[in-house]
């Protein structure tokens, strides 16, 4: 009787954690239009990515009597040099482009929240010492950075490749955190629970941790979009192991190999890329504002 | 403000509105930068080295006729060869290029690049005439070598005298070496240290040598001379001493760096550019050629043809029955058609005789003892499981020793058509069940790569008969000890082969091929080579390049030969040679 | 702001440029990439010998010695640095020192300039928009905003190039002046310059507009909630000298923060814009070093770089007390 | 209509948007005021008072909204002007010139990033008086004088070199910069210390015994309004509750708040935060009760409170009250 109380209980309370969860995080990011947006691209993206293969066919061989054919009912957006339609070849490259968005992004992103909280936290020398790390990394510039490693290895496999982009990209974000575990801990209830001696874990993890969630958003939001960027400008150097279908490559053999931009005939097809290319960044500008908007009550449009 | 605002404008005005100065010719190419304008450092004089320098003669090996540049006269007797220098050729410092300046850069080149072990002697006549004497009777290639290499007029004695001796004493050991390797003893390792401790004492000396820097000009005995060199551009003025200086019309040349071929393309479309070669595909150059309808498209054999070169250090590529499925699984004719579209079909054999001359020097009766190679997938696949291989439920084979068939081909990243062709070939044998991929390396150290055997296999040019345009050169490149293709393949070429005329060797058959004066007796020679090469795979030729030159007639300059004409064929390996001769003759000229 | 700030700041520099150094010394130097087998190749092509003996010049040459402990390069490295030599490039045996000092100045120029563009039209159509929140000019500068920063730079670059370039032949394809200009201070110099520079520098601001327009935004947007703009609008302040002295005027304050960074940024666009320009900056430089793995010269240039970074992260911490007061103690 | 008044606010009403919906923040407010006059609106805090004024000065925050209402103002030349309705750039000229709003929140009222004088010279160019310098710096220096301050000290400092009370003072000062004819201040004695209240208060009636200005201000502080005010508004819910002479308010308090309030009063501490003078919360103004605001807490509560909302009962002269005891 007493126990199945307590289940129920709990049982409770985890509902209305879930609840907190999703109006105080999902709900809002229905409401804010940039938000909205920028999701209802990212979700497109991603269901291309992982349905798009199996539904839209990939056929490579190529077929010169198919070349530069213009946008149509069979070829979405038309044929390239190779005679291979263009939108089943943006298709099948989605997932390589999001993968290479989300690892790095998703490495860096535990970098920060680990060594940023840490900063936060630690006090003294110590906590100094971190966030002079930190500081070091901010200031190198990151993409010569990326230049330079992805120069220095023969040919890197994709995760490897993430990390080798992840370690510019933490620094910054690490930078927020630690500013933002600054100002709470000097909240009351933290301060509380330290007069309490509980667990650092538990003051970490459950009293800090959860005040960081927008920020932690935020600051991922904003990688993800780097990361689309800065691994088409590899892709595009030839500095990432070639893979016909990542949208950078496709960019460098359609402007660099076969020189279709300058044929008025074929303009379809880099543009085509590019567009693709504009509209995931622009997804995730969208959503990072819209983020933004959401978590600083200041931003807020009152419509 | 607003006054600042006009002035910029104004400023951008006049340096919008196009150049109204002398009439110019313009080219792309690359060179050093920053320039140090020393043939011996590593970059080498870059586009100087055609415009800059004058060999003894040009050779046309489209009609087979000589023209003479800095050599008045030659002849060669048995093993002697005498080369009377014009009385008129000068330095563009006004000095005569005498017989001791030939010799400079005779030896400098032997000692630094291990040119000329087949020449015994260099002696000077007179101050006007050189004789060099070889250690047998002298081949035609030699006597093409010597004649057309510009290696004579690098160096100036009064630059590089001062590196005489020590350059004498590398060329010494050098020669020493080469009689080893000449009667088939190996070189003692002494003697091979003495040669790099040597080569390094003289390499460090002539490193430090810069004389772009230090003089701030070249003194070199060609038609033109740099005058101001930038990363971007390259600008060359009429070397007023030259002995063609008078019937040179075109005081300037300006070379725009060739960054990518792209870049060519949008000079071409701009106008830009009088000559270039950029390779393109054929929707492109009918765009440039409509963009600027001045622009025609000359476009003769380049000498050379495009493979698919194996890299046998691999074990995988050591089975013939592997090479031949390779042959069989590649549709040629396709690749040749999206990668080189201007190139001529080589979707038959593979005996390393370039299209163009196949019939002048491949029998009918030879090319039917010859295996074709037709793309046809399932004669593929019939060989590979007669030969064990066998085909995995993921629709890639393996071979009998169950390892994925897995292999990347290499393409320098900046080359349009190499790239193009490796991405096609690739997904072709996706498609019949190799595991393939391409593989983009950075133009500049391709090359070395490939030397260096880190790659599976390599889009390069195979058979290349450049300056010559006979076969010799072809197969040296391929089995020579020195030859690029041997150092890249590996192939092992010092071994025998079977034959219908026996077991054969074709290294030596190459060596004897260039010896070889007697044309009948060539032809045999070429016959048993091209069979060796054609059975045994050493790579898979698709296509026989024809270069693509893009001339600009009726905007700065006009005069260029007819399309047919055989001069073209100067262009393979050299293309500025052509400019120069077409400007330094006179017959290219301003338009009025 | 005394002597004592600026020694301690500077204290700070030198100890970030030390650590910055270190990071890539470390980076560089556990990396497989071998420097000394790129000279061999290019010793054993250009000299045509054997390979062992080339890599054994190389590796002279080079004073990279993988045998060597690490420690040692690393103290020989920073010996170098403070005699201010960078080192000697493989491919064009030049000192390093040289090619940054050809490079630096273009890199430099169409550099600041865009910075400049950038922050000005930034900081006006970002300022601007928050004025008009919710109106449509907001929507419309925010959209364009969105849109530019979605552009990557090497992709505006092309655009440039072909639709500028190519297609209605307004600017230069590539390079930094006319070939038929000698350099010099006169109009047909200066002018042909500026004319060169329009493609790289559009190409290299584009995106920083966009991250100026966005941040200031949002920087003026909370600061017009702050009670002293409202309070200015009480005492009947014009609009004009409101959204000037009460809006614009804080709201820069974090943005000149970023300042720093963004020259860091810059170059990694330049690298890719110059490039395509064929631009003779240090993005021009690091991107052949790189294709050639060039390895002292694409360590060098990236010690540039970092260098060039942290001296503007230098220059912005001892004036950003003349542009708030309330960063004055301390 | 009586021309003596200078001020008279008929009907208005002013919402806060926000998420959960809006605040209503002033329903309805009826308010006049004789020139020369000092008038207190006394409240709970959040019951609206400060609203009010930023309404009837058309300076609400970017998500406050007028729903209905006219505040006319008389000018000197004896004609009245809809500040409700006449253009942004007519109200900018009589902002600060005329009628000076000092906030509340006068912490972060003054730019960071500029000179206190600035702040003066900004005001005297924006309104097209073409002083010189000197001059300013003088008057500026005389006002922050007057109340009390270092003119010449506090001029050259910044807003964060000062403390919160001179901040507070220095708003005041820059307030009296052209003399207006309506002063309205925003809990001009929160957050100071007791001294500084005392200080403020006095100089507040030197002021208007010395230029005979107009007053408005609004505080929760009974005691001090008592002490300055010639008349009382009452403000609970957003509603005005009860106005009239500040010794009839606080003489003879005819509303059951008003009353309680007052009774309160009588204890030795002032702020009605301290007390609580009657059970029960304050309302909510997201989603008030129906009908009188007061009703759930009121103890003479009839059942028609808890259905319409009274009006505004007049039951002497200029003494106001809204509540159904007091009907006819």
């Amino acid at each position: 009787m007493e126990v199945s109380m307590e289940k129920g209980r709990n049982k409770g309370d985890s509902r209305k954690k879930l609840k907190k969860v999703y109006t105080t995080y999902i709900r809002p990011l229905f409401m804010n239009r940039k938000s909205l947006l920028g999701l209802i691209i990212l979700t497109g993206f991603f269901i291309m990515g992982i349905f798009g293969p199996l539904i839209v066919p990939l056929n490579m061989e190529s077929d010169i009597s198919k070349r530069f054919l213009p946008p149509s009912k069979e070829h979405i957006l038309g044929t390239d040099y190779f005679g291979i339609d263009i939108f089943a070849q943006i298709v099948h490259g989605t997932w390589s482009v999001l993968v290479l968005a989300f690892l790095p992004s998703i490495f860096a992103i535990l970098m920060a929240i680990s060594i940023g909280i840490t900063a936060g936290y630690l006090k003294g020398i110590l906590g100094r010492i971190v966030n002079g790390i930190i500081d070091v990394f901010m200031t190198v510039p990151s993409f010569p950075a990326m230049l330079l490693m992805a120069a220095m290895f023969k040919s890197v496999n994709i995760v490897f490749a993430a990390f080798l982009m992840s370690i510019w990209m933490w620094a910054g974000p690490a930078k927020m955190i630690r500013a933002r575990v600054y100002s709470i801990r000097s909240m009351e209830f933290v301060e509380a629970a330290e007069l309490l001696e509980m667990p650092k874990s538990h003051i970490i993890f459950k009293e800090i941790t959860p005040h960081l969630m927008p920020y932690i958003f935020m600051q991922f939001v904003n990688m993800i979009k780097y990361s689309v960027g800065a691994s088409q400008g590899l892709m595009f150097l030839g500095l990432l192991k070639f893979n016909p279908c990542h949208w950078g490559a496709m960019l460098n053999i359609a402007v660099t190999q076969t020189g279709s931009i300058y044929l008025p005939f074929a303009i379809h097809y880099p543009l085509s890329i590019i567009f693709f290319i504009v509209l995931m960044l622009i997804g995730c500008t969208l959503l990072s504002y819209g983020v933004e908007e959401i978590f600083n009550p200041k931003l807020r449009t009152y419509e | 403000m607003r006054r600042l605002v006009i002035v910029l404008l104004a400023a951008l005005v006049m340096a919008g509105v196009a150049y109204a100065g002398e009439v110019t010719f313009n080219i792309a190419a690359s060179w050093p930068y920053p320039y140090h304008g020393n043939p011996f450092l590593p970059g080498g004089v870059g586009v100087a080295w055609w415009l800059s320098n004058e060999p003894f003669a040009y050779y046309v090996p489209g009609s087979g006729e000589w023209l003479p540049r800095l050599a008045e006269e030659w002849e060669a007797f048995g093993n002697v060869m005498k080369v009377k220098i014009r009385d008129d050729a000068k330095w563009s410092n006004g000095e005569d290029v005498t017989a001791d300046d030939i010799i400079t850069g005779y030896y400098l080149t032997k000692a630094m690049w291990g040119s000329w072990n087949f020449i015994h002697i260099v002696g000077k006549v007179d101050d006007k005439t050189v004789l060099f004497v070889t250690k047998r009777e002298m081949t035609p290639p030699q006597k093409l070598r010597i004649l057309t290499d510009v290696a004579f007029s690098l160096a100036p004695k009064s630059l590089y005298g001062k590196f005489l001796d020590k350059a004498k004493e590398v060329a010494k050991i050098r020669d020493e070496i080469y009689s080893y390797t000449l009667e088939g003893k190996s070189v003692p390792d002494e003697l091979n240290k003495k040669l790099s401790e040597k080569l390094d004492v003289l390499g460090d000396e002539l490193q430090k040598f810069k004389p772009w820097e230090e003089l701030g000009k070249l003194v070199c005995d060609g038609v033109y001379v740099p005058t101001k060199i930038r990363q971007d551009v390259m600008i060359f003025e009429k070397n007023p001493y030259h002995f063609l200086a008078g019937t040179t019309l075109i005081p300037k040349v300006i070379v725009y760096r060739w960054s990518s071929n792209e870049a060519c393309w949008a000079m071409l479309m701009q106008g830009k550019l009088d000559g270039n070669h950029a390779a393109s595909t054929r929707e492109v150059a009918e765009q440039i050629m409509k963009t600027n309808p001045n622009i025609k498209l000359a476009l003769p054999s380049d000498l050379g043809e495009f493979v698919v070169a194996f890299n046998f250090r691999k074990k995988l590529f050591q089975d013939i029955n592997l090479r031949k499925a390779m042959v069989y699984a590649l549709n040629r004719k396709k690749v040749r058609e999206i990668c080189y579209p201007y190139g001529a079909d080589e979707d038959v054999y593979a005996h390393g005789i370039l299209k163009t001359f196949e019939k002048a020097w491949l029998s009918d009766e030879l090319l039917s003892k010859l295996t074709k190679y037709p793309y046809d997938p399932k004669k593929a696949e019939e060989i590979l499981k007669s030969a064990g291989y066998t085909k995995g439920a993921d629709g890639f084979w393996r071979t009998p020793d169950g390892e994925l068939i897995e292999f990347k081909i290499a393409a320098p990243a900046g080359s349009s058509d190499w790239v193009m062709a490796a991405k096609e070939i690739a997904e072709q044998y996706k498609k019949f069940g190799f595991k393939a991929e391409a593989e983009l390396i950075p133009n500049e150290i391709y090359g070395t790569r490939l030397r260096g055997g880190e790659f599976d296999v390599a889009i390069e040019f195979g058979a290349a008969w450049w300056g010559a345009g006979e076969p010799w050169a072809g197969y040296d490149r391929i089995y020579g000890e020195n030859g690029y293709i041997a150092n890249v393949t590996a192939f092992p070429a010092d071994k025998n082969y079977d034959t219908p005329w026996g077991p054969l060797n074709p290294r030596e058959l190459a060596r004897e091929l260039i010896y070889q004066t007697d044309r009948e007796k060539a032809k045999e020679i070429v016959e048993k080579l091209a069979y060796i090469t054609n059975e045994n795979l050493v790579f898979i030729p698709f296509l026989e390049k024809r270069i693509m030159i893009y001339h600009n007639d009726g905007t700065r300059v006009t005069g260029w030969p007819d399309l047919k004409s055989p001069l073209w064929t100067l262009c393979p390996g050299g293309i500025e040679r052509f400019y120069v001769y077409m400007l330094s003759t006179g017959q290219l000229k301003p338009v009025k | 702001m005394g002597l004592k700030y600026v020694l301690k700041k500077f204290g700070i520099f030198i100890l970030f440029v030390w650590a910055a150094l270190s990071l890539t010394f470390i980076l560089v130097h556990l990396m497989p990439g071998d420097p000394a087998y790129v000279l061999a190749t290019v010793y054993m092509q250009q000299w045509n010998i054997k390979f062992e003996e080339a890599y054994k010049m190389a590796q002279e040459s080079l004073a990279w010695d993988p045998t060597k402990p690490i420690w040692i390069r690393y103290v020989e490295y920073f010996a170098n640095l403070l005699k201010g030599n960078l080192g000697e490039s493989i491919v064009y045996r030049e000192s390093i020192n040289k090619i940054v000092a050809k490079s630096i100045p273009w890199t430099i120029f169409i550099g600041s300039i865009s910075l400049f563009l950038a922050y000005m039209i930034g900081i006006y159509l970002g300022s601007y928009a928050a004025w008009r929140r919710g109106k449509a000019s907001d929507t419309s500068i925010f959209s364009l905003g969105i849109v530019l920063s979605s552009f990557p730079s090497f992709v505006m670059a092309v655009f440039i190039l072909i639709f500028l370039g190519v297609k209605f032949k307004l600017i230069p394809l590539g390079g930094a002046y006319s070939e038929w200009i000698d350099p010099g201070f006169t109009p047909e110099f200066i002018g042909s310059v500026l004319y060169h520079a329009i493609g790289p520098v559009i190409a290299l601001s584009a995106e920083n507009i966009a991250i100026y327009i966005l941040g200031m935004r949002n920087s003026a947007v909370s600061v017009i909630q702050e009670d002293f703009v409202n309070f200015a609008v009480m005492r009947g302040l014009k609009n004009k000298t409101i959204s000037r002295k009460y809006v614009r005027k804080p709201a820069i304050l974090p943005l000149i923060t970023n300042l720093a960074a963004s020259v860091g940024f810059l170059f990694g666009g330049a690298t890719l814009a110059e490039t395509i320009f064929r631009y003779p900056g240090i993005g021009y430089q690091f991107g052949t070093a790189l294709g050639m793995r060039d390895y002292p010269l694409i360590v060098g240039l990236f010690t540039v770089q970092i260098l060039a970074v942290l001296i503007a992260m230098f220059f912005i911490e001892l004036i950003y007390p003349l542009v708030d007061p309330r960063a004055r103690e301390r | 209509m009586n021309d003596s008044k200078i001020l008279r606010i008929e009907n208005l009403s002013a919402v806060y948007l926000v998420r959960e919906g809006s605040i209503k923040a002033a329903v309805d407010i009826n308010l006049d005021m004789e020139e020369g006059t000092i008038t207190a609106i006394v409240g709970e805090s959040a019951s609206g008072k400060s609203t009010i004024l930023e309404a009837m000065t058309r300076s609400l925050p970017p998500n406050g909204r007028i729903i209905g209402g006219n505040v006319y103002y008389r000018r000197d030349n004896g004609d009245y002007v809809n500040l409700m309705e006449i253009k942004e750039e007519e109200l900018r000229k009589l902002r600060w010139s005329e009628i000076a709003l000092v906030p509340q929140a006068a912490q972060n009222a003054l730019n960071p990033t500029i000179r206190i004088f600035d702040h003066f010279v900004d005001t005297v160019e924006d309104h097209g008086y073409n002083w010189k310098t000197k001059e300013i710096w003088d008057k500026a220096s005389n006002l922050l004088d007057m109340i009390g301050l270092d003119g010449n000290r506090v001029l050259r400092s910044f807003p964060h070199e000062l403390s919160g009370g001179m901040r507070q003072r220095t708003l005041i000062a820059l307030s009296l910069l052209f003399d207006p004819r309506i002063l309205i201040l925003d809990e001009p004695t929160s957050a100071l210390d007791v001294l500084t209240q005392a200080r403020l208060i006095r100089v507040l009636d030197e002021i208007h015994s010395k230029l005979k200005i107009t007053m408005i201000f609004v505080t929760h502080d009974l005691p001090v309004a008592a002490e300055l005010a010639d008349y009382m508004s009452v403000i609970y819910g957003g509603n005005l509750m009860e106005r009239g002479r500040t010794e009839d308010v606080i003489g003879d308090p005819k509303h059951p708040y008003t009353k309680a309030l007052v009774s309160s009063l009588m204890s030795v501490v002032g702020s009605i935060e301290k007390i609580k003078p009657i059970p029960g919360e304050p309302p909510s103004l997201l989603n008030p009760p129906k009908g009188c605001v007061f009703h759930p807490r009121c103890p003479f509560k009839m059942d028609r409170c808890s259905k319409e909302s009274p009006p505004l009962f007049k039951i002497d002269e200029d003494h106001y009250v809204r509540c159904w005891l007091y009907e006819e």
